[in-house]
């Protein structure tokens, strides 16, 4: 009797557990997991005549590894989003620092609250609007020789894909830095300023120091979303030279090539989780003193 | 006539292989208002949720009435808690949060508000029953604590440090209207509290715990008289304790050696001593008196005061002896007006030898 | 006296501080209010000079049955992921909170890294995996896939939240004969009812904003973002500014109303 | 602390209380019923599912069909063959009941078992220019599969600011420094490597030896610095329009004529070295469950009515090859068949077609697809 209610207790909190954690489980388990699963295993299948064909062969692997042009698009493809990190993290940190520590609390929110807005617009036409601003006849160009300076061209270059990377990911790094910024403790600024340590050197030795974690996790969201972006390389950069998400659309055009586009996407999954495991322990590592 | 309602019997509890709890047993009678005492850390709030059926315990028994609820979930049991953080839903009015419980129980809307309402006047805040309890100040909020623990009508009250985050003034008056509660309401209270103060004022018993094991258990006059051990008497803290080493022992009272020479007391000796034994001798401060000159009396320590402590109505005379032990005399400032005493004066401290007791060390 | 000083170049960086922020918030702005602004301008072809104010664009919009499909499709899908994802993130972040137990890392891994990996893989995974079983194609299958990349969104919100929600209030309930069913429904979920309400906006932008995944799988029944994209591959029409805007405004139209509405029902409380 | 950071987005959200939830959440539900009818519809049997490039389902087109027969016709886009292969493949069965697709794929469409065969009797093939009449692409063992809607050459589009007629009379014109940087790409690899292939002198462009393929892929190569990018099809139009791009091989008309109409300064040539044709035709879907009104769309679409309609799509324009469809655009829109060059009294775009210029545009022969298109891809991470 007494061993029984006591099993029931505990079924009880075990199915209450299971039942609660199940939904999330199943669902990416379903719906995230096996597609991927399943992205790996046609990396090994084989395509006759656009037929995808159950196989077991690593050709795609090799073909795609060997390829000159894979590996100028993921050298490419790598250097720009960690060229793109860089600009974000640097150009917003101002524009962060000013929000969080200098500006009221009213004119703070204010400003979030505009941050907020470009994510309930549409990023394909927020890239094609900058397609306007840098041709030729844009706004930029007509400004550059309006004052007597030569036009610029942006265009179908790397530097028009870094404009649309900066759209995209912008917003996103100045909030995130925001709220690192917030998490700092003010008393250990108050000291410093008390130790007469100048504002400057409080944001180098203080702030920077103390913000770490946050500083270092917006700097690999804009590097995770440079890296997968499509939108910006094709309709800013011309995909000119093509990133790996273009090489991914590509092997798909090129006759219904998944596996070779599946071989693409691992490659990129591995870098992303490489990176982001780098990052997060030069973010976490040395705070562990 | 007593009766039994709560027992713990051999409860032991251990998080990740450390214990926290061992081997406690105690009986609670009902109407008795218990004070489970000791330093952080001693295991008495472990207990105390375990007897509410937060932590579920490694070994033992938890009886109610006799019947085993160790394994019962927390919700099936009728233990009320008040929490040290009060623990009010932050989203729920006053008067929500005492209804809770009696939602719980399945009492229907219209009957909840009314019992809601009589126990937010029997606790006088009534006026604030539509607030929520972030607009309250901390002994509302206390109050709003008590009055929705209340309102099931409960036979067993768990109170956890329900006074310490209380200011000073408040305490003393939360203190008193406890203990009125308690008397008005005839239900037992089982209360955790670091505060022997606070202990000794209101509970009919003290549990006194210490690194997860009960040192004593007894009515505060009764522990404060004579501690079980080196432990109590210290963390009581209003005694002197002195090495010492029994040089004999006989029906009548017990000798012994000690830095500032031979100390003797009176029968009874807590409990039979071994000649050359070394023992701790408990004096509580305010049973040393202070004199200006050896009087031929046992138990007669010359020294000098080294500084005067005040407080409140009562003085702290520190004694320094010549060997070198320092003995505290608590005074009451009457004592001192009919006998000033300043630092430095030359005293002689002694004790009724009936009044000091041994300890192991 | 050092004060003085220091407070004058404190000025100087508070300004060009201030400075700086305004060219980042321009570069930011600069597209959303020129998709706003060439919506209206009379030329096919947007380019300057400013051809003339016209509505044709709008027009086009509201007459075109694809986009009002699309516009339909969106809405359907937005509101079936903003609840969908929003439980399912909810209790993620409840497993989180409440429990322990080996294995939980993973677990979490799983509910919370999907957006990190790029949408395009996700597109071509997705349609790969669903157009074996029969999803691709159907309004579900968008669904399915939006919620796998919102859910993570609303448990790092809700889990926030529950962060703050002090560790005696559910032992609190428990205490006081709420089992824990109850205490999920009275205790923990009103609790987290404004992180649950910034999650559904939250999740509804994310899926109503997502074109990529969509464009993979969506087939015949595209979302209004996937009809955007098309029309920027396809044939090049200020169309799109025009239903840029309209969907900016409405996405804002909603929040500032949810703004409004709360501070009246707060002031009315008082 | 003198300030109160915003910690995160839910300080911008405030809460709503519970009534104003609920009254949310009942006009939410009240429309998704109401979206939910309005789906329904699409669903239901009156709805022709088109597969098609872009811009087909405009109303301008479409609408008259709908009127005449009770129905919606609702399309699906794609842009170039392999996508459209892709999609036919990936879609479960009965999802399309039409494709239009480019005369080059229509065979692979018949061998996958994608499309049906056609009675030629139901179609006004007999009005067709006769070079039409039986397009060998849209026949496999004297069977008809499909029927040619709209068609174009493919040779360069220019800038008529940045290089003259005399300039593009040889696709050499791209390799000029008046346009270094700024010669575009489609991103297709089939019509830019077609045009190359006549530029080397490859008759026909797609049926090529190894030999004259690796030449072709030098010739592509050495092209590079020229590059300006690559574009989706609706950049091709934005780049000439603000002078991005000089020169864009592989296109022709269909880009040029919208162009042109909002007095952008471009032409389109075939050069000398020839062009390819481009076709779109229409199939039945071998899986549709309503071949009567896929046989009805592809009539109307052939139609001198359709015909004169699907000339002048919004998106872009082309030429047909129904006669009596030009005889109708002559009567009701002369200036639009003067730009189209679909007059019986002066050159007309048939002429071309007579001096042997054009050459019809194919998968590769000799090669795979893949060997194309990783060349297209090694050229652009060049």
């Amino acid at each position: 009797m007494m061993s029984q209610k006591h099993a029931s207790y505990r079924a009880d909190k075990r199915r209450f557990a299971v039942l609660i954690g199940a939904p999330s489980l199943i669902w990416q388990l379903v719906f995230f997991l096996l597609p991927l699963l399943f992205l790996v295993m046609m990396t090994f299948w084989s395509v006759r005549n656009f037929r995808l064909q159950p196989d077991f062969t690593l050709a795609n692997w090799t073909m795609i590894l060997n390829a000159g042009f894979f590996r100028s698009a993921y050298l490419y493809t790598f250097s720009i989003s960690m060229i793109t990190a860089a600009i974000a993290a640097v150009a917003a940190f101002p524009v962060a620092y000013l929000i969080s520590f200098r500006l009221s609390p009213a004119a703070q929110r204010m400003l979030m609250g505009l941050l907020v807005i470009p994510f309930f617009t549409s990023l394909p036409v927020r890239i094609y609007s900058m397609q306007i601003f840098f041709s030729p006849s844009g706004l930029i160009n007509s400004a550059l020789i309006g004052v007597g300076l030569s036009p610029i061209t942006v265009l179908n270059t790397p530097v028009g894909a870094l404009v649309g990377y900066l759209t995209l990911t912008m917003p996103l790094v100045i909030l995130l830095q925001i709220f690192a910024l917030n998490g700092v403790d003010r008393q250990l600024v108050e000291a410093a300023h008390n130790l007469r340590c100048g504002k400057f050197r409080t944001v180098i030795s203080i702030i920077i120091p103390s913000a770490r974690v946050g500083l270092v996790i917006s700097f690999a969201m804009a590097f995770v979303f440079a890296f997968g972006d499509y939108i910006s390389p094709q309709f800013l950069g011309g995909s000119n030279p093509p990133t790996l998400s273009i090489l991914m659309a590509d092997q798909v055009k090129s006759g219904n090539h998944w596996p070779r586009a599946s071989v693409v996407a691992m490659t990129m999954i591995f870098t992303l989780m490489a990176m982001m495991g780098l990052l997060l322990k030069f973010a976490y590592g040395r705070s562990g003193r | 006539m007593s009766v039994t309602i709560l027992e713990l019997d051999g409860l032991s509890k251990s998080f990740d292989k450390q214990s926290a709890v061992s081997d406690v047993s105690i009986s609670v009678q009902k109407g008795e208002f218990i004070a489970l005492m000791g330093p952080s850390g001693c295991g008495k709030t472990t207990t105390l949720r375990m007897i509410a059926g937060l932590d579920a315990p490694t070994e033992g028994q938890i009886r109610i009435w006799g019947r085993d609820v160790s394994q019962d979930a927390p919700w099936r049991r009728d233990t009320p808690l008040v929490w040290q953080s009060y623990a009010l839903f932050p989203f729920m009015s006053v008067r929500r949060n005492v209804e809770f419980g009696l939602k719980q129980r399945g009492m229907i809307a219209k009957d909840r508000t009314v019992k809601a309402d009589e126990w937010l006047e029997r606790m006088g805040i009534a006026a604030f029953a539509e607030r929520m309890p972030h607009q309250l100040s901390g002994g509302q909020r206390q109050r709003v604590a008590l009055a929705r623990a209340l309102a099931t009508e409960p036979e067993l009250l768990l109170l956890d440090e329900p006074l310490s985050a209380l200011d000073p003034h408040l305490k003393v008056s939360m203190q008193t209207e406890l203990v009125r509660l308690h008397r008005e309401l005839g239900i037992t209270f089982v209360c955790v509290t670091h505060s022997h103060s606070e202990a000794f004022a209101m509970a009919d018993r003290v549990v006194i715990m210490d690194k997860g094991t009960v040192q004593q258990i007894g009515a505060p006059q009764q522990i404060h008289r004579r501690a079980d051990n080196r432990f109590v008497a210290e963390f009581l803290g209003a005694s002197n304790i002195l090495d010492v080493k029994v040089l004999y022992a006989d029906a009548s009272g017990v000798a012994a050696d000690s830095a500032i020479g031979r100390l003797s007391t009176q029968a009874p000796a807590l409990k039979p001593v071994q000649v050359g034994e070394a023992l701790s001798l408990v004096v509580a401060m305010d049973r040393v008196e202070i004199a200006r000159s050896l009087s031929g009396a046992v138990n007669q320590v010359p020294g000098r005061i080294a500084m005067m402590e005040v407080m409140g109505a009562s003085i702290t005379a520190i004694v320094e002896t010549e060997g070198g032990v320092t003995l505290r005399s608590q005074l009451s400032s009457r004592d001192i007006e009919s006998n000033p005493l300043a630092v430095g004066d030359t005293v002689v401290a002694s004790w009724d030898p009936a009044s000091a007791y041994f300890v192991a060390h | 006296m050092t004060k003085r000083t220091g407070s004058i170049g404190d000025t100087l960086t508070l300004l060009s501080l201030r400075g700086w922020a305004f060219i980042v918030f321009a570069f930011i702005f600069a597209p959303i209010v020129s998709m706003a602004a060439f919506s209206f301008n009379a030329d096919r072809f947007p380019s300057l000079p400013w051809a003339g104010f016209s509505l044709t664009w709008y027009e086009q919009v509201f007459a075109d049955p694809m986009i009002r499909r699309g516009l339909v499709n969106s809405l359907l899908v937005a509101l079936a992921v903003a609840p969908l994802s929003t439980a399912i993130g909810f209790l993620a972040a409840y497993v989180d909170h409440r429990f322990q137990f080996v294995g939980k890392r993973l677990y979490m891994a799983l509910a919370s890294l999907p957006p990190t990996v790029p949408v395009v893989i996700m597109g071509v995974a997705m349609l790969t995996f669903q157009g074996r079983i029969g999803l691709s194609g159907t309004l579900f299958g968008i669904i399915a896939a939006h919620v796998v990349i919102s859910a993570p969104f609303a448990m790092v919100l809700i889990r926030m939240r529950l962060a703050e929600l002090g560790p005696d209030i559910e032992a609190a309930a428990w205490n006081l004969g709420a089992g824990p069913w109850a205490t999920l429904r009275e205790v923990v979920i009103p609790f987290c009812a404004p992180a649950i309400l910034a999650s559904i906006f939250i999740t509804a932008a994310v899926s109503f904003d997502e074109f990529m995944i969509a464009w993979f799988i969506s087939g015949q029944n595209e979302t209004l973002p996937v009809r955007v994209l098309a029309l920027l591959q396809g044939q090049v029409s200020p169309r799109i500014n025009a239903i840029g805007t309209l969907v900016f405004t409405t996405s804002m139209l909603l929040v500032i109303l949810a703004q409004a509405l709360a501070f009246r029902s707060k002031a009315g409380r008082r | 602390m003198t300030k109160f950071p915003v910690t995160d987005f839910r300080g911008l959200l405030p809460m709503l209380n519970r009534r104003q939830i609920l009254k949310g959440a009942a006009a939410v539900a009240g429309a998704a019923a109401f979206d939910g009818a309005m789906t329904k519809s699409y669903a239901q049997e009156n709805v022709l599912n088109v597969l098609t490039w872009p811009g087909h389902g405009d109303p301008a087109f479409v609408a008259p069909f709908e009127d005449q027969y009770g129905v919606k016709v609702v399309v699906k886009e794609y842009v170039g063959g392999e996508p459209m292969l892709a999609l036919m493949n990936q879609s479960p069965p009965g999802t399309f009941d039409v494709v239009l697709a480019d005369a080059e794929y229509i065979g692979m469409l018949q061998e996958g078992g994608f499309i049906d065969e056609l009675d030629p009797a139901d179609y006004p093939l007999a009005d067709y220019w006769p070079e039409f009449q039986k397009f060998p692409l849209h026949w496999s063992e004297d069977k008809l599969y499909s029927v040619m809607v709209r068609f174009g050459y493919l040779g360069m589009a220019y800038r008529t600011d940045i290089l003259t007629a005399e300039d593009v009379q040889s696709y050499k014109a791209m390799w000029s420094e008046k346009v270094k940087g700024k010669v575009g790409f489609f991103d297709w690899y089939l019509p830019t490597m077609g045009c190359l292939s006549l530029y080397n002198g490859n008759k026909p462009p797609f049926d090529i030896s190894e030999g004259s393929f690796e030449t072709l892929k030098e010739t592509l190569f050495s092209l590079r610095p020229q590059t300006n990018g690559f574009y989706s099809m609706a950049d091709q139009f934005a780049m000439l329009t603000n002078g991005t791009a000089g020169v864009i091989p592989g296109i022709g008309d269909w880009v040029v004529l919208l162009l042109q109409n909002e007095g952008v300064p471009v032409d389109a040539v075939v050069p000398d070295e020839g062009g390819i044709q481009w076709t779109e035709s229409m199939s039945i879907v071998s899986s549709s469950s309503k071949k009567d009104l896929a046989k009805a769309y592809i009539q109307y679409a052939s139609s001198p009515e359709g015909q004169f309609r699907t000339a002048r799509l919004p998106a872009y324009w082309a030429s047909i090859p129904n006669k009596k469809g030009w005889e109708k655009m002559i009567a009701d829109a002369p200036e639009d068949a003067k730009k189209l060059r679909h007059t019986f009294d002066a050159r007309n775009v048939m002429d071309e077609y007579k001096d042997g210029k054009i050459f019809i545009r194919q998968t590769p022969v000799q090669q795979d697809i893949e060997t194309w298109n990783d060349a297209w891809s090694e050229f652009k991470a060049m």
